[in-house]
């Protein structure tokens, strides 16, 4: 009935019907689950490449149950595209995309986007893109096999990787899915800027849709030397220039300048947001108002600031100068004080609260106690001296899956499920939701704490086989402890998609507000219609996002949009 | 810490082994101080039948103490980190101290090749001694090595000495080590170069002086 | 802040007759000194154009809640 | 702290009226587009300054490369300027009204194709001479400078011969032309910056 009248209400809304619904829709929501969905497909792909990889270095030579051998090619092609699939096809399009498209126009009260149809075509070339890159596994000579990083002479030189045709598929896609996120990160600040409800000030704005805006504006800031060296990259692979070829005037170190220039903002990028969910999910299980508000947005404009400075880190032993890589100890080290700050109000906010440990808060809460493991460790990489041998080892590597592990995956399960009630209209199962908690956390730690013991003994990364090196064949147990934890890890998946698809098909009904929650996407119906709100009824905003338990009322919640 | 995992068979070992100590004392009293925190929060804070959360915005200047003190420290850890952490790298990258000899490292797809000067102890002379995969030196003496490579960029490292360098195509990077241990040590290729990569292993020979010696004339006799 | 940022890049910028920089790729100094100065140009120039962008538009913003509730405004005033 | 004194604490707030627009949503969603394209013609400056620094003490261009045509460029870029000076003519004009703000743009969008086919005679020139992407670095970064400045004024030609049309079926929105006005202003002004860094 309520749908009904809004659809009639927003009939200039009018897009395709049936089937294309779906695919030729302009409706954020739409959308938002088109970046979802194929986001997670893309997640098992990426875990399935990391199970096959985990397995050959466990039990080197035999041939892994649903692959079969990996080859020294595979192996490297499976190592390069887990890192690129998981950072671009998954982190990205999960946190910034499917709930940037989801979250920003519900909870500042807009009916849509403000460039619908470019946001249709960012989904769109996403797609491409992410079929791209699946492609590029299976052409002539195999996928690309030269670390996600892709340093030039490697990655240009057809003699050198082998892999002529693989590579340069690999580079366009990774340019389509750039452009994708160009256009949705348009829509995100103007839409932000200009769309928001009557009433919504700058400090009432919640914090996951500053998050996701600010991470927008470092993208859009950061791509672009990138995209000028993929170009240079791609016409080095194609058309024979010289850009990279010290031989003939060019310089490999440039494209290590222009990749990590993007390549370090873009950890933020992704890390924000999931920042931002967080603190959605803890004041609204805590019961309590987000510790110190303005601390927050003016701490993420911070790191976002410093984030431009400190990139040259990733390249110490890279031969730049020495004496630049003073400089940038210097700001690596600091941005840990913002860093450390946020993880401070998160800590602060529980203080005083009356926690309940429903699914999405344990994610959150998670998140936070991992993620100050992949903080601390980052310090060690930062600081130059200590660089020189951790730097390449499978110490860099844990660390930034202590990172990117709690943003992308702890950080999307949380949102998920905090966020499932509203998506679908139904609520999830508590008790399978908790299993499949434990089930991943606890065998997260059990695959990157070995790897830790592994790199601080001198491991390096992307070698396919350990036996070849006398230190270092000894610390074998490690490595199958890894991989065990691994495969528990992925098994217990399969409860989360069970359960997914159960309470999608018959879990309890939603309600507009189950949790209980004072932003404005909690106002509309479970799920909201086209245009979320009747038109003639569009939410207006009296207050901040986080009044929660405020004295003297008998509700702990006060939405932003009742007055008074 | 590290050093019983990997041995110290370098001058500049023990610093770097420091330094790692060091940030792990001040990060792991962080770190240790804010999981411990958290844990207790959620523990004391549980939800509990006719209790109400407080009302507290964090806005208030008793309150951002609370933020801003452990700030204010966590600055005063890194300026510790970041003295400790140039020192080092000042050390073992900017400053070259005078060699007794040098040696020429070439990476290539997927072999180190060495360059080690012959008997009169000078290189790129006729009696060079060329090796492949092993390189030889000579312990307690300073060491400086000119970094090349053929193709692809590789790094050059050895974890027993804490030593990496990248080598770069169209470059001749220079650095030094002065090893302190007899014995064969692995070297490591740190950065991707290909289908061979995971191949790529070299050895560090670490002799004494007489032994050295002797090894230095059978290989110039060879050549 | 920045008085620490300028010291570090002066610090950088000293020719230092007593240490080498044993990676640079040849000695003249032109080439290191390109790659300093292009990576002070692209790490300034993003956060001087969002700086700018953004106290332009606090400006504006003010200059918009100064005029009592104007009809429309201006699509886009060049002045 | 008594309940009613943080109940007090919250100011009520006036009844909101709708919300003020500081810019309109595709001129505000050109600016940052624009951001986004001068951080890429950032990248390939920089580029640029440092393979140009690695050939320092040697010869720039490299021996056997034809040099650059600076007057003729000059003449280009007089008029590419000229453009955007007419084009800001022509908004004035079309705010106000007035019916020769058509003639006027259409001047301006003249002058941009005189540039844009002036460098690509300029192209074919050079090709003559033996100047290529592979002969060296040199031609290649004169090419990908260039080429990628040639393309974004294409499409800037294609947007204001769009706008122009649906000015004179009288369709055309103010905030649709300060949305074409500010990426010529951005493809006009980045351009003396490459003239000065790849040409001098």
């Amino acid at each position: 009935m309520a749908e009904a009248a809004a659809v009639g209400a927003h009939e200039h809304h009018h897009g395709p019907q049936g089937i294309l619904k779906y695919i030729w829709s302009t409706d954020h929501k739409i959308i938002a689950m088109q970046y979802l969905f194929t986001g997670m497909f893309m997640a098992v792909i990426g875990g399935f490449m990391a199970y096959v990889f985990r397995m050959q270095l466990a039990f080197p030579g035999l041939p892994v149950p649903g692959y079969g051998v990996v080859s020294p090619g595979e192996y490297n092609a499976l190592v390069t595209n887990h890192g690129t699939i998981m950072i671009f096809w998954v982190a990205m399009p999960v946190l910034i995309a499917a709930f940037g498209n989801f979250l920003i126009p519900l909870m500042i009260g807009a009916d849509d986007m403000v460039f619908p149809r470019i946001n249709r075509l960012s989904y769109q070339v996403f797609l491409i893109s992410a079929i791209l890159i699946l492609v590029s596994l299976f052409v002539e000579g195999g996928g690309f096999g030269g670390a996600w990083t892709a340093y030039p002479p490697l990655s240009s030189v057809s003699d050198y990787n082998l892999t002529k045709l693989g590579s340069s598929i690999w580079l366009v896609a990774v340019a389509l899915e750039f452009v994708a996120f160009l256009l949705g990160g348009i829509n995100f600040i103007v839409t932000l800027m200009n769309a928001r409800a009557p009433g919504m000030k700058a400090y009432d704005i919640p914090v996951v849709v500053w998050m996701i805006v600010i991470a927008s504006i470092l993208f859009m800031l950061s791509v672009g030397p990138l995209i000028a060296g993929a170009v240079m990259l791609l016409f080095d692979q194609t058309l024979g220039t010289g850009f990279y070829d010290p031989t003939r005037g060019g310089d490999p170190i440039l494209w290590q300048h222009l990749f990590w220039f993007f390549g370090h903002p873009e950890v933020y990028v992704v890390l924000l947001p999931a920042l931002g969910i967080t603190a959605e999910i803890i004041t609204t299980f805590s019961r309590k108002k987000l510790f110190g508000y303005k601390i927050v947005i003016f701490t993420a404009v911070a790191t976002g600031v410093l984030s431009f400075f400190v990139w040259a880190h990733h390249q110490f032993i890279a031969g730049i100068d020495p004496r630049m890589a003073n400089i940038f100890t210097v700001t690596t080290l600091l941005i840990s004080v913002p860093i450390a700050e946020l993880c401070f109000v998160y800590i602060a906010t529980l203080y005083g609260g009356s926690i309940r440990l429903t699914t999405p808060m344990l994610w959150a809460l998670a998140f936070i106690g991992e993620f100050l493991i992949g903080g601390v460790t980052g310090i060690f990489l930062g600081a130059s001296g200590a660089d020189i041998y951790f730097h390449d080892t499978y110490f860099v590597l844990a660390h930034f899956h202590y990172t990117f592990f709690p943003i992308a995956i702890i950080g999307t399960f949380a949102a998920f499920t905090y966020w499932f009630p509203k998506m679908f209209g139904k609520m999830m199962n508590d008790t399978l939701g908790k299993i499949h908690f434990w089930g991943t956390i606890i065998p997260f730690n059990f695959i990157f704490i070995p790897l830790f013991v592994l790199g601080l003994g001198g491991q390096h990364r992307r070698i396919y086989n350990y036996q070849n090196f006398p230190e270092l064949a000894e610390m074998q147990p490690l490595r199958v402890l890894a991989t065990g934890a691994l495969i528990v890890m992925l098994v217990f998946q399969f409860v989360f998609f069970w359960n997914m698809f159960k309470s999608w098909r018959s879990g309890e009904k939603a309600g507009k507000n189950p949790w209980k929650a004072n932003t404005l996407e909690w106002t509309t119906d479970s799920p909201p219609p086209h245009g979320n709100w009747p038109a003639d009824d569009m939410p207006k905003v009296y207050r901040g996002p986080y009044e929660y338990s405020v004295p003297g009322r008998d509700d702990d919640y006060w939405p932003q949009n009742i007055p008074g | 810490m590290i050093e019983r995992m990997v041995l110290q068979a370098s001058s500049y070992a023990a610093s770097v082994d420091g330094l790692i100590l060091l940030i792990t004392v001040l990060v792991g009293f962080w770190f240790l101080m804010a999981e411990g925190v958290f844990f207790w929060l959620i523990f004391k804070f549980r939800e509990k039948p006719g209790r109400k959360a407080m009302y507290i915005t964090g806005e208030k200047k008793s309150h951002k103490k609370w933020i801003s003190i452990p700030h204010g420290l966590v600055l005063v850890c890194d300026v510790f980190i970041i003295i400790g952490a140039v020192k080092v790298w000042y050390n073992v990258k900017q400053h070259l101290p005078e060699p007794d000899y040098e040696v020429r490292v070439i990476g290539q797809q997927w072999a180190w090749v060495f360059q080690t000067p012959g008997p009169d102890g000078v290189l790129d002379t006729d009696d060079d001694i060329q090796t492949v995969d092993k390189l030889h030196v000579e312990t307690d003496k300073t060491y400086h090595f000119k970094l090349e490579s053929r193709d692809v960029i590789h790094s050059f490292s050895v974890p027993v000495f804490r030593l990496k360098q990248d080598a770069v195509p169209g470059r001749s990077i220079t650095g030094w080590f002065h090893p302190t241990r007899t014995g064969t040590y692995d070297i490591q290729c740190a950065e991707i170069c290909g289908i061979g990569h995971g191949v790529m292993a070299g050895q560090i020979v670490v002799h004494d002086a007489p032994e050295y010696a002797s090894w230095v004339s059978d290989n110039a006799a060879a050549q | 802040m920045w008085v620490v940022a300028l010291a570090l890049v002066a610090l950088a910028l000293l020719p230092e007759p007593g240490f080498a920089c044993p990676v640079c790729f040849d000695p003249n100094d032109e080439h290191r000194q390109a790659f300093l100065a292009t990576a002070i140009f692209m790490t300034v120039l993003p956060l001087g154009m969002v700086g700018g962008v953004g106290i332009w538009l606090r400006k504006r913003l003010r200059r918009l809640d100064d005029e009592e509730a104007p009809p429309e405004p201006p699509a886009n005033d060049p002045s | 702290m008594s309940t009613d004194a943080a109940v007090m604490q919250f100011e009520v707030r006036p009844e909101p009226g709708p919300g003020k627009k500081l810019l309109p949503d595709g001129v505000m969603g050109m600016v940052i587009f624009v951001f986004t394209e001068v951080m890429l013609f950032a990248g390939l400056i920089s580029a640029h300054t440092i393979v140009r620094s690695r050939a320092a003490g040697e010869m720039w261009p490299p021996y056997g490369q034809p040099r650059l045509p600076l007057e003729e460029t000059a003449i280009n870029t007089a008029a590419l300027l000229l453009s955007a000076v007419v084009i800001f003519f022509a908004q004035r004009a079309f705010r106000r009204g007035v019916g020769s703000a058509r003639w006027t743009f259409l001047a301006s969008i003249v002058l941009g194709i005189f540039f844009v086919a002036s460098q690509g005679m300029e192209w074919a020139a050079l090709l003559g001479e033996g100047l290529t992407m592979q002969s060296s670095a040199y031609g290649g970064f004169f090419y990908l400078i260039v080429g990628t400045h040639a393309l974004h004024a294409v499409a800037a030609m294609l947007g204001m011969v769009w706008a122009w049309l649906r000015m004179s079926k009288g369709t055309l929105t103010q905030s649709q032309f300060s949305t074409v006005q500010v990426f010529w202003y951005f493809v006009v002004l980045v351009w003396p910056v490459l003239y000065w860094k790849v040409y001098l």
